[in-house]
């Protein structure tokens, strides 16, 4: 039996090589070009751009101070990855649907959910409490990579209801985008739903926000190549974007998505990013990695350089700035204020909806639990 | 009035929801043009096409993965499992995804999704082909569990199943797939979540569900020419559980004996057992006892008649229940 | 004689059992320069190396299954899983391969492995970590399933688990992990599959396991005042259970209440009450009592109060248990 | 709600393009040369590798008869894929260890496991009867790609152990090689075990036998593109290899083989063979596949292709095969005798070695039953 010091470390190979990713704007808030990606947008609609990655980033700061003040049970901040969010995002056309992790705070409010509700399921009021159906976004899903099978099953209905390709409202059809990060790329599920989505050809669009670490573990224990690569190992498109640039970021996955709807198959897309926060705020990550990398990383703040780029082009001025602000801190003060509003849910609110069509069983629970906690009520009247 | 098998009786169910509701849709391993490696199946692929009867890559948890997603576009998908023992690789998205989601959405994002799960031994196979996982379901809140036991509830219970608004996992004794008996397609559905007394009886209840009800039908035959009259309730619906139904069985006969294939330990029977005994404190006669396979791995096929309860378990133990 | 932390008595105990066996190798998610998410393994690959506490790829079949490969190469592996409801993307190996290997082999494939599983609720965390599996893992043959209750039991508990050529399903009660207690890491261990007494009493035995011993340790406290004498019994092993123990507790006390966090269908309290009415039948006074989750998928955490066992839901059980 | 005619065909694409597999000797028995693999074996070996084939496909045969008879529950024919089986079984060294599917009963061979032991498996007698470290070829496994992470645990065992490169005994170190099907590779299972074999440079061989069915299921229905391209995707190499050819079979395991023991980690290798028989004797192939496919395969039958070799080199005559023809009959009549003799385990063995340390309520059920069993057999003996 060889003793402990014998035993060799695991090879684990160094961080994969950096293939240069799409980008539209450097870090300095330059636009260069791209041979195969580009954007042309309006000044309104960069300036929106900018807007959404502002106020997405106010409410994530906004969460990560009412967690601290313990109206918050935990919260798992996006900071850094906001433009990956907007950007993609924003590529969504209306009927396209969303199926996000826990962090994907920047695309919910790209669909239109209402912060506060990201902010109850975090304080333990609900498990999401947005209809998906309306939003065109589904539920946070906390296991790790189970969304990208769902994503996968919409996409093959999307199909099935000859949602594909041009359609008699003379749109384009319908596409899918499945959110989740660089550990996820581990689980079976995701690698199950790349077998699914490229066997079918199912129009849904992988989107991996590799934000260089899951939890303390960081990429080089999930792949010892580009994530991005996975793609041709299932027979589908995979590019690398840099998830700092929004431009880039809206560029290619407005893409992906059009191929998806078009009738062309999945697509995976790794935006390279970082996280510059906690994995949540339950976490440390100094334990586990060096204040340098971050630093380095703020260096690329996907804010910043869009914020130099509109300076630079002059497509934004101090007024809109200001008026910005003024919007994230009055959006920042509802949160909180909503925030501390919430109420709990009615207790025997537990029972219900358990089903579609409740049970004897649970009625009957329901019912104990009710007369128990009446009991009590009147105990504590008496008292 | 056909006569048919159980697992032609299943066929015809899923045959006649598809044409009722073009939302449902067949998907599994080998469901298409094989039809099923027990055939339940057959015919589907050729007749309602590769969009509504697919042939899925060979994961399950990427099956029912993918039907969830497929219930949130509205489809009803009905999920074959090709045998009991492959059931565990989709055991994370039954138990967190399709059993929760229904509650986490708050009632928005419903489940109509049936998980068919052919179970239990006696057809002399290898390993993983003769389980009874049914107590992992039915512990798991969200989720509702059926087990049928012959061709008539074979056909109304999967059609209600898959009309359900909620997962249903779907238990379909093998080694019954072949019985046969008359089936009457135009006859009411008998209610799926209710148990229904097989075999009257007066001085013990056989409580069973799946391929132990003609076990414990076989063993009520037999017991009277001893002159004991035995009732068998068949529970039809494991999850949620029709107990008053077997409240009122076994206030009659005021013993009860559980019989299944799955291990004893925190089965079904445990459960009941522990009901009864309390709903029932003042008025039985005996505890509920329980006829159930080992706590032990499905042995090799050739033991199996030594693992699965018998007749003559059953008779033996209801010896001892009226001993007490 | 040290004053632990349960999670400082858990690290202590995978530390001294590294230290006595070079085969012992330690695994999961973040286990290593973190620490583990709850700091169980803090330290340990500072210590002790990459190679003998790795972090893993994020996919638990993964971890499970090359722990079993591990195993067969000679290895003693410790698997941690990251929070309760993660568990189930490696139920299949679990359940297939780790629980049957040694059956399978006829014991020539041995399968030392011990899965730590941080379970149960009450610390205010969103879904999915705040569950209670084991009736799953206790309903499996092959597998062994223990939960600790307090930093001493952590610590002999772990190292005995880690030590058994079986596999053990590791239970520790999240919300317990910060409680305190002197632990004498030279203290003859209690043997693992034995139930302990932790309180003596003569009017009702309480029966708990993990976070649920403290509760009903709280709940003898008050009873006390009422001039009620409530014994309380950690049964500490779940699978095997100790029913040598429990039977003599209620055979003195003729009373027995059950509590666990975990939904009450079909859990351990069932098979308690099962086995309880039929061994102690003219013994008892009441039927066996459950206080347990609902069967419900475990709330949002601002209701989990409302949801969890506590001193007064046990005493309410009881009074109830008392009236009979 | 469109009705179900509106549904469109999910469009799954045509059988994957079969790019040339390494090949070492034509259908025709010709001997070809390939730039990367070669193999230069002794005119002995050459006859061994045939007797193998020959003696393997024996023991196929003997055993579906065996089962027509009602002598086994199932069997799980391998016939087709013999010098997959063959070649791949022989490549691997003393030390190395093998994790088989259900169907490796020609790598169980190799092994030296006696073919009894495997009948004992399908009778039902027993779930595998040898001893996994003795023959150093693990149990089979029924459960679709489960033993894929095995091998690679065992593959990271041998890491720790120092046993990857030059040794002191003067070897090259140990190699595991997985078995797995076309279908396996769907499974999320199969997919961590290449994460894990890849990060960890794990000294692995992944050896997927495409035979082109998954029962009834095609091989495009599991993936788009050639099955050893999925190698690229988690980034190792990966290798068609014509599944009939054993002289391929053999170079190019043995070369992945060969790179893993010397810590240049895992290789995929897909053999491309074929299904000649039913997935097992339950199944009936005429129900999903056309007489014609399996006429067009027998044309590259793998024991045919070696008897031309062995005969156009003059490395075997007549002699030879007949006194294999006599081999293969009387190793058959011993798997006969064998079958027919083997005996049905106590029943009571059955709770036996469930644990390591058994338990009282086992033993408490054993005693029970073994009571209830004698008071039967007592009962017996009054009647
Ligand atoms: C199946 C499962 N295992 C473990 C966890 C615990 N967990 C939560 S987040 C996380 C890391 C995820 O990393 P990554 O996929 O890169 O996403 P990120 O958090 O970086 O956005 C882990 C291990 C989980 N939620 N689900
Ligand atoms: C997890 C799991 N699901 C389903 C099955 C049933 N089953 C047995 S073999 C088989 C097809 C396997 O195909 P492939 O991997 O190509 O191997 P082959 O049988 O062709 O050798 C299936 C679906 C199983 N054994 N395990
Ligand atoms: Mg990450
Ligand atoms: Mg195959």
């Amino acid at each position: 039996m060889p003793d402990a010091t014998a035993l060799t470390e695991p090879p684990i190979p160094s961080s994969p090589a950096g293939e240069v990713p799409v980008q539209l704007l450097t870090p300095e808030g330059e636009r260069v070009s791209h041979p195969e990606y580009d954007v042309d947008l309006t000044d309104e609609e960069y300036r929106g751009l900018y807007r959404d990655l502002v106020l997405v980033r106010r409410i994530d700061i906004e969460a990560t101070a009412l967690q601290r003040q313990g109206e918050l049970g935990i919260w798992a901040a996006l900071l850094g990855q906001e433009a990956a969010q907007v950007g993609s995002g924003r590529a969504m056309r209306e009927k396209d649907f969303a199926f996000p992790t826990y962090r994907e705070h920047g695309v919910a409010w790209c669909r239109g959910v209402d912060p506060l509700e990201l902010l109850g399921l975090f304080r333990g009021v609900s498990n999401g409490g947005w209809d998906p159906q309306e939003k065109r976004f589904q539920l946070y899903t906390i296991v790790i990579g189970s969304q990208t099978l769902h994503a996968t099953g919409y996409a093959m209905g999307v199909q099935k209801d000859g949602a594909v390709g041009p359609q008699a409202d003379g749109s384009e059809g319908e596409a899918v985008i499945a959110y989740f990060g660089d550990g996820a790329s581990s689980q079976g599920d995701v690698n199950e739903a790349f077998v699914w989505a490229s066997v079918y050809n199912a129009p849904v669009v992988f989107f991996c926000q590799n934000n260089q670490w899951g939890i303390s573990t960081p990429t080089d224990h999930q792949t010892r190549i580009p994530l991005y690569r996975r793609a041709e190992g299932f027979g589908f498109p995979g590019v690398r974007v840099d998830g700092n640039d929004v431009l880039a970021s809206y560029a290619v996955t407005r893409k992906a998505l059009d191929d998806a709807r078009q009738g062309q198959g999945p697509t995976l897309v790794e935006a390279f990013t970082y996280r510059m926060g906690a994995h949540t705020t339950s976490d440390d990550p100094t334990r586990y990695r060096l204040a340098s990398e971050l630093e380095a990383w703020k260096l690329k703040d996907p804010l910043e350089r869009m914020k130099s780029f509109l300076y630079k082009q002059q497509i934004a001025d101090a007024d809109f700035f200001a008026e910005l602000d003024a919007d994230a801190d009055a959006l920042a003060a509802r949160l909180r204020a909503g925030c501390l509003q919430m109420t709990d849910p009615a207790p025997s609110a537990m029972f219900d909806r358990v089903y579609a069509e409740t049970t004897p069983l649970l009625q009957e629970q329901q019912a104990a639990f009710e007369a128990y906690s009446a009991g009590f009520a009147d105990a504590g009247a008496v008292h | 009035m056909a006569v048919l098998t159980m697992a032609k009786a299943l066929n015809e169910a899923l045959r006649s929801t598809m044409e009722d509701d073009p939302k449902v849709v067949v998907m599994g391993e080998d469901v298409g043009k094989l039809g099923g490696v027990f055939r339940v199946t057959d015919g589907l692929q050729k007749d309602f096409g590769e969009a509504r009867v697919m042939d899925t890559p060979l994961a399950e948890s990427g099956i029912i993965g993918t039907a969830i997603g497929l219930a949130m576009r509205g489809y009803r998908p009905v999920c074959e499992i090709q045998f009991d023992g492959f059931v565990y690789p989709a055991y994370d998205q039954i138990v967190s995804q399709l059993a929760k989601m229904h509650a986490r959405s708050r009632g928005t994002v419903p489940m109509p999704i049936t998980v068919r799960i052919p179970f239990g031994g006696g057809i002399g196979a290898v390993e993983h082909h003769s389980e009874s996982p049914e107590a992992y379901f039915a512990h798991t809140a969200g989720l509702k569990v059926v087990a049928c036991s012959n061709p008539v509830d074979a056909w109304s219970m999967l059609r209600q199943a898959v009309r359900s608004d909620d997962p249903v996992i779907f238990f379909e004794p093998k080694r019954r797939y072949w019985e046969k008996a008359e089936v009457d397609t135009r006859a009411p559905d008998d209610p799926l979540w209710q148990a229904r007394v097989v075999r009257p009886g007066t001085d013990a209840t056989l409580i069973a569900y799946g391929p132990m009800v003609r076990t414990c039908l076989e063993a009520a035959t037999a017991a009277e020419e001893d002159g004991r009259s035995l009732e068998v309730l068949d529970l039809r619906s494991l999850s949620p559980l029709d107990l008053p139904s077997v409240v009122a069985s076994v206030r009659r006969t005021r013993r009860a004996v559980v019989v299944h294939e799955a291990p004893s330990f925190i089965g079904i029977g445990a459960e009941i057992a522990a009901r009864l005994s309390e709903e029932l404190y003042y008025e039985m006669e005996a505890p509920v006892l329980r006829v159930t396979g080992y706590d032990t791995p499905y042995p090799p096929s050739r033991l199996e008649e030594e693992y699965l309860p018998d007749l003559d378990r059953v008779l033996h133990t209801v010896d001892r229940s009226l001993a007490f």
